[in-house]
């Protein structure tokens, strides 16, 4: 049993913790949820020992007092196991060194015992159903795949009445490997463990968990048995303010122009090709089961894979697949919010805007030069409006939450006013309130004429925001759906079937 | 706005670790204000104290307008050659070939000026276009093979040492005045070579500050996706920071012909370690965490002060490599601290 | 310590120059006078048979096969070499001592008959020279130190013979230059390097001869490690001239550090008050010599046939006979009276004047 | 390295990755077998090469046994001093004073031994413990106060260089026969010294491949916050490998004091760019990617045989400098085309 007392934390002089209690008790999944930025993940790293709490904290494992911050020596022995929110993979390692760190079957002379080390890892792999070459190169992985590695590496390290804390897990995850993770996770729990989970699916969390605990600014807001809450009552809890229609009104009256059109594009990772039309102000969705291809889309499009065939039509202008580049698919007038978001969404290291001005630097521009000041207030303006905070446009891109990441590049996107942008994931990992207000945010630039490719496996996401579905399955379209068609079921069905 | 990139620190520390990362907020702004300006001035601080300290040892002579427009004509060209590769350091390259260019470039221009009479600004444009040559065989080995930039330009910078004595292995005097005259003239007390590294570290300054280019750069230094994603012709500014590392390299050559009035093959390697001591050293200061123009041109003075001082006291030999090592290592350390004490 | 510098006003502050004194200065002039003549060749030792040494290998360990000082010395040790049928391999140590070492080595592995050490100490290579002498294979050393028989320190890493100029001699001749040239108004700065060996000894032997002959003048000493000659010397130069405006003599004691002092020189705008005076005679001093610019004075000794003199000590030791203690290398004074005279485009020996070596050495080995 | 999270912003970015800029490429690894022994075996390859055409030109002296078990001796100090910073490489730390730190030991040794007549053993003890106080000042100011690598140990190594000056500026020789004879004493015609190499070789390839010290090490060196979320003790481990760099590079200067009998103080600085060389050509080799141990004693080796080659030929100078810099760079570029040649 893991308890956690008084737990506050303050970056600099902001409190991102504030006195937070849990318990962690053996055989129970508990569900952490909160808005973006309420502090779950820090909470989730001064567990494992990576932020030091400030003083006061007491966090007891078994009863006793471990030392603070906790070693990663300390919470090994206190059986815990961790899913972070940044996954913590080696790229430059083969999948069976990362799944192995931490922990090794060490024989005389300090030696690992590798034989025995991918016996051990080929059996998880093979227990848990994720089917990765254990030689194969992390950096080489689809996200996914990079999240069941971690997931499989954190169950298969847990020995059984400890604790195993995952941030986010399911995030990239559709439904139907995130359904299956999770009853993995109630197993691990029903044989002894205790599980603490955190998502923004509120539908998941209520069904898995057996507790929940609602963080907002840093507090617990509210801490009960599951069957206590209903979506609504949580969404209350986290926002502090009842919820709203959480999708907007989409306007179905599109314009006639079609801005982007694939033809007959194809590359190594699609077995046929796809032919597709989006007219201005169109959201089309495009989905499938993991690695089905669909998610391999986005970066045929914006020429950052290597396509071999076909073209593709920006506005006006239509591009050969071999030119295409992000250059010169963005000339053309198209956009590509990632997946990615920590190396390939934004710069962490750089300051929020430089990361949002990063594709409109023109606009700031007089005479060859960057006018800072005008950058600096439109970059305040577009934090305003996108809720993004701290609205502190020199913080470094690695200092804001996840969620709020996230929303700083969507802005970087919008603010561009592309033709047609592509979003991959782009909810991943944000709050019901932030999500409902992207979803605002997507469709208001929808009805002024962008047309969005919305490459998602949130089935209930399409099915309430877009207008038409595409859905892929061993890599190639196999379906549209659209209209009254266009339901979560529909979709939920067409991805499954064999 | 700060130009720069996120230097080596990112492995150093992980990203998301409280002291690097998450230090400003709403909350904080004064106290942003004050570590902020330990953390940017530092270097400046400690170049002010040891000018204070010499100056108080060695009034009548370390103290005078002299000695500082002699400290800063003599280091100009390794400013030149500190700045110059600051691109290259800003996109994650790591050039060791600088000084094997500027010593290639020096020898071409007494070879070719002295040894087979071409005219001066003949020679200076062949060893200018042997460093845009230099760099760009480093950069097709770097960019478009995807080599490792610090085996390819160490070996570059050997191999370069070697051509370059391999030219001539004599030192070469009688270079054209002309040449010796546009980089010692004296304007008001400095030589013209301190305005051309002015005039270059301005530009740089613009370009990392107020244009896009700069701001690429950056991007592309922090790894990762981001900007190849963002359009950004990421191999091209590779490229084309790697070739203009060669060309200021040249540069910085050609300039030191000038102010030696003499080219000697030997010469270029020992202002290797110097130029990155003062591209790393000033990357803890006026903009920390990035490669910056300033603050490497604060810190090549910052050594050269203490060298000086040293040198009017009448200690020279080694302690001037104790000194030169020794507050290399205390101005980061220092102004680390200070950043660190500011913020708790 | 390396970085030793000091400052002395030398001892008879405010009396006039004795009688004595101009004596010495006297007889200093005449010897310089001497100095600048042409130089003669004076047999080092008895003449000897050489005849037996056709098919030995002697290996050359050089500091740095692409210096053309290096290069003269290995053209003369050739030539000799192939007089006397021997085979000279040349090998690079770049200066470094480790290297220096993996050759020694290879030179025992490989069986040479004798090994040149050129300008590396011998202290420095203890245990691969002793390997060596336990092989039966005799070191000679050369450019170290001064021309002697080896010291019982240098005699028990197997050294049997030292070839070399006198440096020694090189520092008194530049002082007795200074002081006959100032007047009794000399002061100096001495720049030495603290990582060369001859370092220590010239500068001793310099502030000697300097102390001696002009007692009111002033006198610096500086040191610039050979690496950071490039890097530093600008900047010392400066310092120096800035601590003490009346600075007149420059004297590095190796005239490749001049390059790297001149300009700083006249970015002070001390262009017209300092003169230098140096050692070794390298071509771009001797330019500048002969342009007027800055250079009172260069003192330089002959390179190839320095090399024909490794060879005479090499080929004595070989054939049994005993060392000589010099090979009595000449220096030579060069400055105003008889630069005009040269033509620095010839081949450096021909600066010495026409004493032909070659003939007298050969004649020394019974080769008429 | 294509996509993925800022793996060591490129400036500390392990050499040899094959798709460095690269564009995103699923399922590469299928490929890495074939492409495997090009790129792992490239550099044994050009050796070989190499061999064979200096032993065809000169074939009496070259291809013999005694010729190699010079090059195999004489080079051994330097592989020591090269694997002995591979850790600190690994885990993203660029140790450059590895060879001040030589340096400093071998002048401590003879200063201590000769003339103050201490017994060797202590004399070794001394400088041993010498390089584990610099190893641990730099792991102080590289991981405690999380200061870049490269200008800390840039300041750290001319520091001790002139230390080891200004404790004994002139070579000492006369140091105690037993050293000489542990490093210098004919096995099999090679030096024991070889084998010291040989078995420091070993054991840190043993520790890289097969302990867990070894994953932690390449783990750390992926950067980002990696190694410290997967609960490796991140600081301990980066401070131990810098401090083995010190003791390694110490030891190799009591290695060198034994070979050469004597203690020159300015010989430490000479090691640093080709033990450089070694360890980053090494990483092109074997492991290609990583820093590894045979890989860097392959590459120390092929390069000292060039050297011997080009001597045995009668060329040396600065052609030497030339092959050595051109050398590298063609080692590296054929094994990186080798390597894409298999791939497509
Ligand atoms: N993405 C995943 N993350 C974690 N565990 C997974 C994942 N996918 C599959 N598993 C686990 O792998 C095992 C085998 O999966 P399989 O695809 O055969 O599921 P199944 O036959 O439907 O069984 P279940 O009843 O568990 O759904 C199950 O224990 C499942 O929980
Ligand atoms: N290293 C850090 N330095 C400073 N502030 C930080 C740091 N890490 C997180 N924060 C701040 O702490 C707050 C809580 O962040 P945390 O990552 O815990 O949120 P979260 O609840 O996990 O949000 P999300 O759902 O978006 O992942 C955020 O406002 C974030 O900006
Ligand atoms: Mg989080
Ligand atoms: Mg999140």
């Amino acid at each position: 049993m893991i308890e956690l007392r008084n737990i506050s934390k303050t970056f600099a002089s902001r409190p991102v913790l504030q006195g937070v209690d849990l318990t962690l008790v053996p055989g129970e999944v508990h569900g952490l949820v909160g808005e973006n930025g309420s502090g779950k993940s820090t909470l989730i790293k001064i567990l494992s020992g990576f932020h030091a709490p400030d003083d006061g904290a007491q966090i007891l494992a078994a009863g006793r007092p471990l030392e603070l911050p906790i070693s990663p020596h300390d919470a090994n022995a206190a059986g815990m196991r961790f899913v972070h929110q940044d996954l913590g993979l080696f790229e430059g390692g083969s999948v069976l060194e990362n799944m192995t760190v931490g922990r090794y079957d060490l024989n005389r002379f300090w030696r690992i015992d590798w034989r025995e080390e991918r016996r051990r890892a080929a059996r998880l792999l093979g227990e848990f159903g994720v089917a990765l070459d254990l030689d194969a190169r992390v950096g080489s992985l689809s996200y996914v795949e990079r999240t069941l590695l971690v997931v499989v590496r954190a169950l298969g390290q847990e020995a059984g009445g400890g604790t195993i804390v995952l941030d986010e897990p399911t995030a990239p995850l559709d439904s139907e490997s995130a359904g299956r993770l999770l009853s993995t996770l109630r197993r691990v729990a029903d044989r002894g463990s205790s599980v603490l989970f955190v998502s923004h699916r509120l539908g998941e969390v209520l069904s898995i968990s057996d507790r929940v605990t609602v963080l907002r600014d840093g507090r617990v807001v509210a801490q009960d048995l599951a069957g206590s809450f209903t979506e609504d009552s949580l969404i209350e809890a986290m926002l502090g303010v009842p919820m709203t229609e959480m999708y907007p009104e989409v306007s179905t009256a599109q314009g006639t122009e079609v801005v982007l059109a694939l033809n007959g594009f194809a590359g190594d990772v699609l077995r046929r090709s796809v032919s597709l039309e989006l007219r201005s102000g169109e959201i089309v969705g495009v989905t499938g089961l993991a690695a089905m291809g669909h998610d391999d889309l986005p970066y045929l499009m914006f020429g950052d894979e290597e396509t071999r065939v076909g073209a593709l039509a920006v506005g006006d202008r239509t591009i050969g697949a071999a030119d295409l580049s992000p250059q010169v698919a963005m000339r053309a007038g198209l956009g590509l919010v990632p997946a990615n978001r920590l190396s390939d969404g934004g710069a962490q290291a750089m300051t929020a805007t430089e990361n949002i001005t990063s594709v409109t630097l023109g606009k700031y521009m007089r005479k060859g030069t960057l006018r800072l000041r005008r950058e600096r207030r439109a970059v305040a303006g577009l934090m305003a409006q996108f809720e993004i905070r701290p609205p502190v446009p020199e913080l470094p891109l690695a200092s804001f939450s996840g969620g709020n990441q996230q929303k700083a590049i969507l802005a970087k996107w919008l603010s561009r006013n592309p033709y047609a942008l592509i979003l991959h994931e782009p909810t991943q990992g944000v709050d019901v309130g932030a999500k409902r207000q992207i979803f605002r945010l997507i469709a208001d630039a929808a009805r002024a004429g962008t047309a969005f490719l919305y490459v998602s496996s949130e089935h209930e996401d399409i099915a309430h925001l877009c207008t038409r579905a595409v859905i892929f399955r061993d890599r190639a379209v196999v379906r549209e759906l659209a209209g009254p068609a266009l339901t979560y079921e529909n979709l939920m069905s067409e991805c499954l079937r064999a | 706005m700060r130009e720069g990139t996120k230097i080596a620190s990112t492995t150093e520390r992980p990203p998301g670790n409280p002291e690097e990362s998450g230090r400003r907020n709403r909350g904080s702004w004064q106290r942003l204000k004050a570590e902020d300006i330990a953390n940017r001035y530092g270097l400046v601080g400690a170049w002010i104290v040891l000018i204070a300290v010499f100056g108080a040892l060695e009034p009548d002579k370390f103290l005078t307008l002299s000695n500082f427009q002699d400290i800063f004509s003599s280091q100009a060209v390794l400013v030149v050659l500190s700045i110059g590769v600051l691109p290259a350091l800003a996109v994650g390259a790591i050039d060791l070939s600088i000084a094997g260019t500027m010593g290639l470039a020096l020898v071409i221009v007494g070879w070719l000026n002295v040894l087979h009479g071409w005219p001066i600004a003949l020679a200076v444009l062949v060893a200018l276009a042997a460093g845009v040559i230099v760099g760009g065989i480093n950069a097709l080995v770097i960019v478009r093979l995807g080599i490792d930039s610090i085996v390819a330009t160490l070996g570059m910078g050997t191999l370069l040492a070697g051509i370059a004595i391999g030219i001539n292995n004599l030192a070469i005097s009688g270079i054209s005045t002309s040449l010796i005259d546009a980089a010692r003239t004296n304007v008001g007390g400095l030589q013209l070579v301190f305005f051309y590294a002015l005039a270059l570290a301005l530009v740089l300054w613009y370009v990392f500050r107020y244009t896009p280019l700069g701001r690429y750069l950056f991007f592309i230094g922090g790894g990762g996706g981001v900007a190849r994603l963002s359009g950004i012709p990421v191999d091209r500014v590779r490229a084309g920071s790697l070739v203009f590392s060669g060309l200021a390299s040249a540069f910085s050559g050609v300039l030191l012909a000038g102010v030696l009035g003499a080219a000697d093959p030997t010469v270029g390697p020992s202002y290797l370690l110097p130029a990155l001591a003062g591209a790393f050293l000033g990357a803890t200061a006026i903009v920390p965490g990035r490669f910056n123009v300033w603050g490497t041109v604060i810190a090549v003075y910052f050594l050269a002060t203490g060298i000086t001082g040293l040198e009017l006291l009448g200690l020279s030999g080694y302690i001037e490599q104790v000194f030169y090592g020794g507050s290399l290592v205390l101005a980061v350390v220092l102004s680390r601290l200070a950043s660190r004490r500011t913020q708790s | 310590g390396g970085g030793d510098s000091s400052t002395t006003a030398t001892g008879g502050a405010g009396t006039s120059a004795t009688g004595t004194q101009n004596a010495a200065l006297d007889e200093a002039r005449t010897s310089l006078d001497q100095l600048r003549a042409p130089v003669q060749f004076k047999a080092p030792g008895p003449a000897f048979d050489a005849g037996g040494l056709t098919g030995k290998t002697v290996y050359a360990i050089v500091p740095g096969l692409s210096f053309p000082f290096v290069q003269s010395v290995v053209q003369g040790e050739k030539e000799a070499a192939e007089a006397l049928g021997m085979n000279l391999v040349a090998v690079d140590s770049r200066g470094q001592v480790g290297t220096a070492s993996g050759l020694i080595d290879q030179a025992v592995s490989r069986k040479a008959a004798a090994i040149i050490l050129q300008s590396v100490p011998a202290e420095a290579l203890a245990a691969p020279l002793k390997e060596a002498a336990r092989a039966g294979i005799p070191i000679i050393e050369l450019t170290a130190r001064d021309p002697q028989a080896p010291p019982a320190s240098l005699e028990q890493l197997g050294i049997k013979g030292i070839v070399s100029f006198c440096y020694t001699c090189a520092a008194r001749q530049m002082a007795s230059v200074v002081a006959t040239d100032s007047g009794g108004k000399a002061n100096t700065v001495l720049v030495g390097s603290p990582d060369l060996a001859t370092t220590g000894p010239m500068l001793k032997a310099f502030t000697e001869e300097y102390t001696r002959l002009c007692p009111g003048c002033k006198l610096a000493t500086k040191q610039v490690q050979l690496v950071q000659w490039n890097t530093q010397l600008p900047s010392l130069t400066s310092s120096v001239l800035k601590s003490d405006p009346d600075v007149n003599y420059m004297v590095p004691l190796y005239d490749a550090m001049e390059p790297s002092m001149a300009p700083s020189v006249a970015r002070t705008g001390k262009a017209g008050n300092v003169k230098f005076v140096s050692y070794n005679a390298t071509l771009p001093v001797m330019q500048a010599l002969k342009r007027k610019d800055m250079v009172l004075a260069d003192i330089g000794s002959p390179l190839v046939w320095l090399g024909w003199g490794a060879i005479d000590q090499t080929a004595r030791i070989l054939s049994g006979k005993p060392p000589v203690e010099s090979e009595n290398l000449p220096n030579r004074l060069f400055d105003a009276s008889n630069i005009d005279s040269l033509d620095l485009s010839k081949p450096e020996e021909a600066w010495y004047g026409p004493a032909d070596f070659r003939t007298e050495y050969k004649k020394l080995w019974g080769q008429n």
